[in-house]
Order: structure tokens, then sequence, then C-alpha cells
């Protein structure tokens, strides 16, 4: 009849496994995808992300050298970071805070566009 | 302050629904109220009636049925009142934006107040809107109470 | 004198936690009979899928469901292989199994908490809940993600398992079991457990291949048929038989699902042990041609995805067969009979996922 | 490349399932293709883990008779056939009548008819 006694007492015992999560903030493991980050001064503007992104979040324009994503519609796959040339999409560990409004994230890049030979990674 | 705004701000009570989708940010936001993670802490307590909830926490993304499902439940919550669009789906219809059957985001059939981004959402990013959501409670709640008197 | 009286049960129900809509006729106590009603997460993904880059139609079948993403990127990852002739290296296939076992068993403990708070059982409930942390746990630390994992792609997977990971798991796994072992106990001896299920919606094993049931409902009903068994990933190369009750009611589909998850803890560490080293993805090239039926085992039961393109950039026909829509017709046919209080718990019993069943 | 296709016309589709439900065979599912020229359909059935697929080709707005009197959960995959190909199924025991997963408020009817897919699937709003 009280099986389930046992455990209870035991919890009852054993100390909180709750996180206390506010007051308390646990580092995100290393491999845990939070959230892409653009580092536009890399950016080479080939426009892999934008043709690689599933949720056609990302809209890179050439001529205004302009990078930008719609965080609010970003599924963090990670594919833009696999695909990028020059590393100018980070995956950070973090995740997006929760906003009153949504707006994209535009990124505009001063001067010429970088001539970064692009490392031999992702698909050609 | 009241006894009203007091008991608003220290529970505000849940309802959950879930619009369509994947299910992914649903069963985050059950995460969130067992042990691990336990929003119950802060006085919040997951409700099945609108008419006794405070914040209402939409997952998934909106299809024409379920939309009309969400604005009756929307209309019958007491002011004032909170809604919160968890994941990507809520926010704008993420990977399904082009689908025929979706409208992209929940806002299109109610205010929305805050929105939580992420494909899921984590369970630190729901905790966080629901504390956020307490603060514009409060808020809303003395506009309000001005309105009122 | 009461007649027959027709009653709307759902969509919006304290048990289900998603839209699911029963019409049943009553006479009395007794459902005469029932008609589920669907329809109220339809997302169009075979639609989607036809219009869009099959590479990232991957991303799509992934989020078919939250519950069991994985098998789902699985299943689209193995058609598509199939379709292009690739072979996956031995080393992905065996982490593509590591991690089809954690979904199983994550999504197995999420049924037993709702179980648990079907028979108002709200301690079991938090209990399960508190054990399967464990499991997201070990999923976040090997893939990335809590419940989309994102870490399958055409021609093997997209993250690898470290020392440290494995350590992790084997850690992990041990905390899990004995966590585990107690949900067990109080499941399989608790008196009243056992008064809510045994003998509540019966279904023989000739009914259940007459009627199409899969997965733990078809086992739960003496029919040993598992998916695995096919050998798909490195299923072939483990070590299991697939867990077969004969007793036919909710009682018995329960203790499958719990016994698969100690099954389940059994295999990741036999795929830990064998785990071969070397490359974990191959360069896919090209387009796929032609069609294929691919057939796995989802934690609900076998799911059927058939694949048809014809060499352009998008898939020409996606169809997703999901378990619970084959266990819808088993479904009805427990509920004839049963009392109005059993439906929630007979109608949990199949586990439905409706945001599969829709798509 | 699809294994174990056993191709049948309309007419020999009830002998065939006859025939498999008295050896015990279990219906998987029935997928239907828009192959441009007409409507592809294929019968799943398992039996122990062998896979059947029986297969013939309709053409658009042909009616197919049901085959619930000998599997009775045919009428799943059926009311989907009718929701998002178009095709008529004569004899259903449970008729969703065409909302059977489409609902009476989606925009776009028939979805996996090939002419469905072009223009008018766009933005929905609700109501």
């Amino acid at each position: 009849m009280f099986e389930m006694l046992n455990t209870i007492l035991k919890n009852l015992f054993s100390g909180p496994v709750t996180r206390p999560y506010p007051a308390q903030r646990r580092e995100p493991f290393a491999s845990t995808r939070g959230q892409i980050k653009s580092v536009i001064e890399n950016c080479i503007f080939c426009m892999r992300c934008q043709a690689a992104c599933p949720a056609n979040c990302i809209v890179v324009d050439r001529k205004e050298q302009t990078w930008s994503v719609d965080p609010y519609r970003c599924i963090v796959c990670g594919m833009c970071v696999e695909v990028c040339p020059t590393e100018a999409i980070i995956m950070n560990r973090h995740y997006r805070d929760p906003v009153k409004h949504r707006e994209p994230i535009v990124k505009h890049q001063e001067g010429p566009i970088p001539k970064i030979n692009p490392k031999a990674k992702g698909i050609n | 302050m009241s006894l009203v705004a007091l008991s608003r701000k220290k529970s505000p009570w849940l309802l959950h629904f879930e619009t369509g989708g994947c299910n992914g940010c649903a069963i985050e936001v059950w995460a969130c109220l067992t042990p691990v993670y336990d929003v119950e802490r802060f006085g919040m307590v997951n409700t099945g009636n609108p008419k006794h909830a405070d914040v209402l926490i939409v997952t998934g993304c909106v299809n024409a049925r379920s939309g009309r499902v969400l604005r009756n439940l929307y209309s019958q919550m007491p002011e004032p009142k909170v809604v919160i669009a968890v994941g990507v789906c809520a926010c704008t219809g993420g990977i399904f934006h082009d689908s025929y059957n979706l409208a992209p985001g929940a806002d299109r059939a109610i205010p929305v107040d805050i929105y939580i981004p992420n494909c899921a959402a984590r369970p630190e990013a729901i905790i966080d809107s629901v504390l956020h959501a307490v603060d514009l409670l409060e808020e809303k709640g003395r506009s309000y109470d001005a309105r009122r008197s | 004198m009461i007649g027959k009286t027709v009653i709307p049960f759902g969509p919006q129900h304290a048990v289900f936690p998603e839209p699911f809509h029963w019409r049943l006729v009553m006479e009395e106590e007794r459902v005469l009979d029932a008609i589920p009603g669907i329809g109220y997460m339809h997302r169009g993904i075979e639609q989607l899928a036809t219009r869009m880059e099959f590479a990232k139609t991957l991303f799509l079948a992934e989020r078919v469901c939250g519950i069991c993403s994985f098998m789902h990127a699985l299943a689209y990852a193995e058609s598509l292989e199939k379709l292009m002739d690739v072979e996956v290296p031995p080393r992905a296939k065996y982490l593509r199994t590591i991690w089809a076992e954690l979904a199983r068993l994550q999504s197995h403990l999420l049924w037993i908490g709702l179980a648990a708070d079907a028979f108002g059982f709200e301690s079991l409930f938090m209990q399960a809940w508190r054990v399967r942390e464990y499991v997201m746990d070990m999923v976040e630390f090997t893939e990335g993600g809590r419940v989309m994992t994102s870490s399958v792609t055409i021609g093997g997977v997209r993250r690898d398992l470290h020392e440290e990971a494995i350590e992790f798991l084997l850690e992990n796994l041990d905390k899990l079991e004995v966590g585990f072992e107690e949900v067990y106990q109080v499941f399989t001896e608790d008196p009243l457990i056992k008064h809510r299920t045994v003998g509540v919606g019966i279904l023989s094993k000739e009914d259940s291949i007459r009627l199409g049931a899969v997965g733990p409902t078809l086992r739960g009903s003496g029919v040993a048929q598992d998916m695995r068994m096919l050998g798909y990933a490195a299923y072939g190369e483990l070590e299991f038989q697939p867990v077969v009750e004969d007793s036919c009611d909710s009682y018995a589909r329960m203790v499958v699902r719990l016994k698969e998850c100690f099954q389940s803890i059994n295999l990741i560490r036999q795929a830990i042990k064998k785990l071969p080293d070397g490359d974990v993805l191959v360069k896919v090239r090209g387009k796929p041609e032609g069609e294929v039926v691919t057939r796995i085992e989802q934690p609900r039961g076998e799911l059927l995805y058939y694949i048809k393109a014809n060499g352009t950039k998008s898939l020409e026909r996606f169809r997703i067969r999901t378990p619970t829509l084959s266990n819808l017709p088993p479904l009805m046919h427990m509920i004839k009979g049963a009392c109005l209080a059993d439906v929630p718990v007979i109608t949990l019993s199949i586990d439905t996922c409706i945001a599969c069943t829709e798509r | 490349m699809l294994a174990g296709v056993k191709e049948i016309t309309k007419d020999d589709l009830l002998e065939e399932v006859q025939k498999l439900a008295g050896e015990n065979w279990r219906l998987i599912s029935i997928t239907g293709t828009d192959t441009g020229s007409g409507i592809d359909l294929i019968y799943h059935f398992d039996q122990e883990l062998t896979l059947l697929n029986l297969r013939f080709q309709i053409d658009y707005g042909e009616t197919i008779p049901s085959i619930t009197p000998y599997y009775f959960c045919a009428f799943v995959p059926e009311n989907e056939l009718k929701d998002f190909l178009g095709v008529e199924v004569t004899n259903l025991p449970v008729d969703y009548q065409h909302l059977f997963i489409i609902s009476e408020l989606t925009p776009v009817k028939i979805p996996l008819l090939r002419k469905a897919a072009g223009d008018d699937a766009g933005e929905v709003k609700p109501e």
C-alpha cells in the first residue's frame, strides 16, 4: 500500500533536487546550442548562411553590406555556423533572453569587404 | 500596496495552452512545473481554468482552428492579464512560417506581451519570462485599478 | 429510463496534454461507441516538404514531434541514405543508437509521469520527471539541445562523443537506474495502480493484428514485433529481445514501457562498450532519386516514412505514418464497453502523441 | 527501388486484400502520391517484419472501394486520402467528410494535389 512512502521519506531527507535558478545560474554545457552571434568584421557576404538556413531567417545584403537575422524565427540548428567559411557566425552557449518587442538584428559592416581566405571548412 | 495587488505579485496563476506545433516547448513548460525547475517556488500554480488565470502561456504555432480556441481562452481571463509566447513557433511560426495552415505568430490572434525565442525554449528562459510577467502584471494591475477607480 | 447520450470529451481535458477530442456514445456509464476527432494541430508538413530543399527537410522532419524528434530525424536520414547509396561510418551508427535509446528513455519517462498523473498519483508524477532530468542532462551534454537535438545529418552525425562525454553518460546512467528502480517498484507493486489498469482496455492478440496496432500496444498483446529487429543503425550488432507481455490490458502496455526503459539503459551500455573508432560523417553529393520505405521503432511504435524523389532539390512525396495514427482504431475498440472514468486511462495507455498524428 | 511491390489493378484490390487478411498480414498504411497524370496508391502490409506493397494507379476523381470490411483500421488512411488528395472512397464506416485532419477553416482544401501547392498556399490569418 505504501510503496511510494519510502521514496517520499528519502526525498524529504536528502535535500532539494531543485536548481535554484535565478539565484544560482548553472553554467551551460560546453556543447549547448544557445544562440547565434555574428562577427560582422569577418563577413565576406558569400550568402552561404542565407542559403543553408532552413527557417529562412537570415538575410544577407552584399550591396548594403548588411547581415540580418530574425532571432524569433531562428531554430538554432547551427547550419549557418557549419557552412560559414570565415567564422563570421559563432554559436554562443547562452540562450537568448525573453523580450517584450521582437525586432530583427541587423549588422552593418563598415569599409570594404575583407579579403579573408576561406578556410577549407564545410561544403566547398 | 493593496491586498489584491500583493496577491497578484505573490501568486500569479498560469494557464498553459498548446496551440499546435511540435510539443517540444510544451514539455519544457511541464518540466518547469516539476521538481528540478519548479516554478511553484514563486507561488505559481498551473490551472486548467482560464477564469482563474493571470498569465497565459502559449506554445506552438497558431492555426485557424486553435486560434479560435486561443481567443476564446484569452477573452475569458480576468483583467489584468499577461500573455507569453513560448518558442519561435508562437513568435513567428519558425520553420513552419510558410505552411498553408498556420498564422505566423500568436500575436495575429491575441496581443502578446513577452516573446521567448529559441527552438525549443529552455526552462530557464521560461522561468525568466514568468518572472518578467509578474512585474508586468503588477504594472498592468496598477493602471487597471486607476482606470476603475 | 435513460437512452443513449452523446458526450463530447475534450479537446481541452486536464489529463490530455494535447487537444484530443472524443465523441462518446454512452448508455448510462458504459461507452457504446467512440469516434476520435483530431485536427487541432495540423501544420501541413507533408506539403511543406515538397517546397523545401531536401537537406533542410531534415529539420522539418525533426519538428514533426518534440518528444521523439530524434527518431524522426533518424528515419529521414536513413531513408535519404538508402536513396543516395551512402554508407554511414560505423561510429556514427553506434552514436545514433545511443541517442535513439536516450530519446526512447526520455519519452517513456515522460509517459510514466503523465500516466501517474492520470491515476491521480501526483508524487509519482513528480518522481518520474525528476528521474527524467538525468536523461535530459545526458541529451544536452552530448547533443547540444534538450528537445531539438539536430545531431543527425544525412551521411552520419554532426557531433562526436569524446572521453568526457562517455564518462558523463556512464555516471548518469547509474544514477538513472537507481532512481528508475524506485519508480518501477511503485508501478509494479502498488495496488492502486493495479486497480486502475488491470483488466482495463482489453485488446486481444488477434484484434491487435487485425486492427493494425503498433509498438508497446502490440507487444502488450503478446506479439513480439519490434522494428529494431530490422537492424537499422547499429541494432543488428547489439543483443536484445523485444519486451512482450501477454495480459493484453493497460497494465501490460504499462509494464512493456517500464521494462523497455531497462532495456534502453542496457542497450546504451552495450553500445558504449562496443563503440568503434573513426569518422562520424561522410560527404554526400548529388540529389536523391527513387522511392523508399523506411520503418523505425519510435517510443510509441512503428514509424513509416515513404519518400519519393525525382532528382530535383525538393522531394516529390514525403509521407509520414506515425504510430498514434495506427493506434487509433485499436483504441476505439478498447474504449467500447469501458466506463466513462476509464476513458482517460485507456486513452493514455497507447501513449497518444497528437503532434505526430496531425503533422 | 521499393522492395516487395506487387502491381495490381483497382478491380483486383478487394480480392487481394481479402487473401492477405486471411493470411494474417497487418495493414500498415496507405500512401497516395499525385504523379501529375493521376494518383498512385500504395497499400503497405507487414508480416513478421516483411513488407508487401500493393500498388495501382487511378485517375483524378476516380473512386476506390474501401477495404474496411477486411481491415477496419483502413478507415484512418482512407480518410487521409480523402483529405489530402481528394480521392473518393466508397462504403467508409467512419466518414469524416473531408474534415479528418484538415479543418473547415483550412484555406487550402486539398493540399497535396499539385495544383494546390502553387499559388494559393500562403499566409493565413486566423479568421
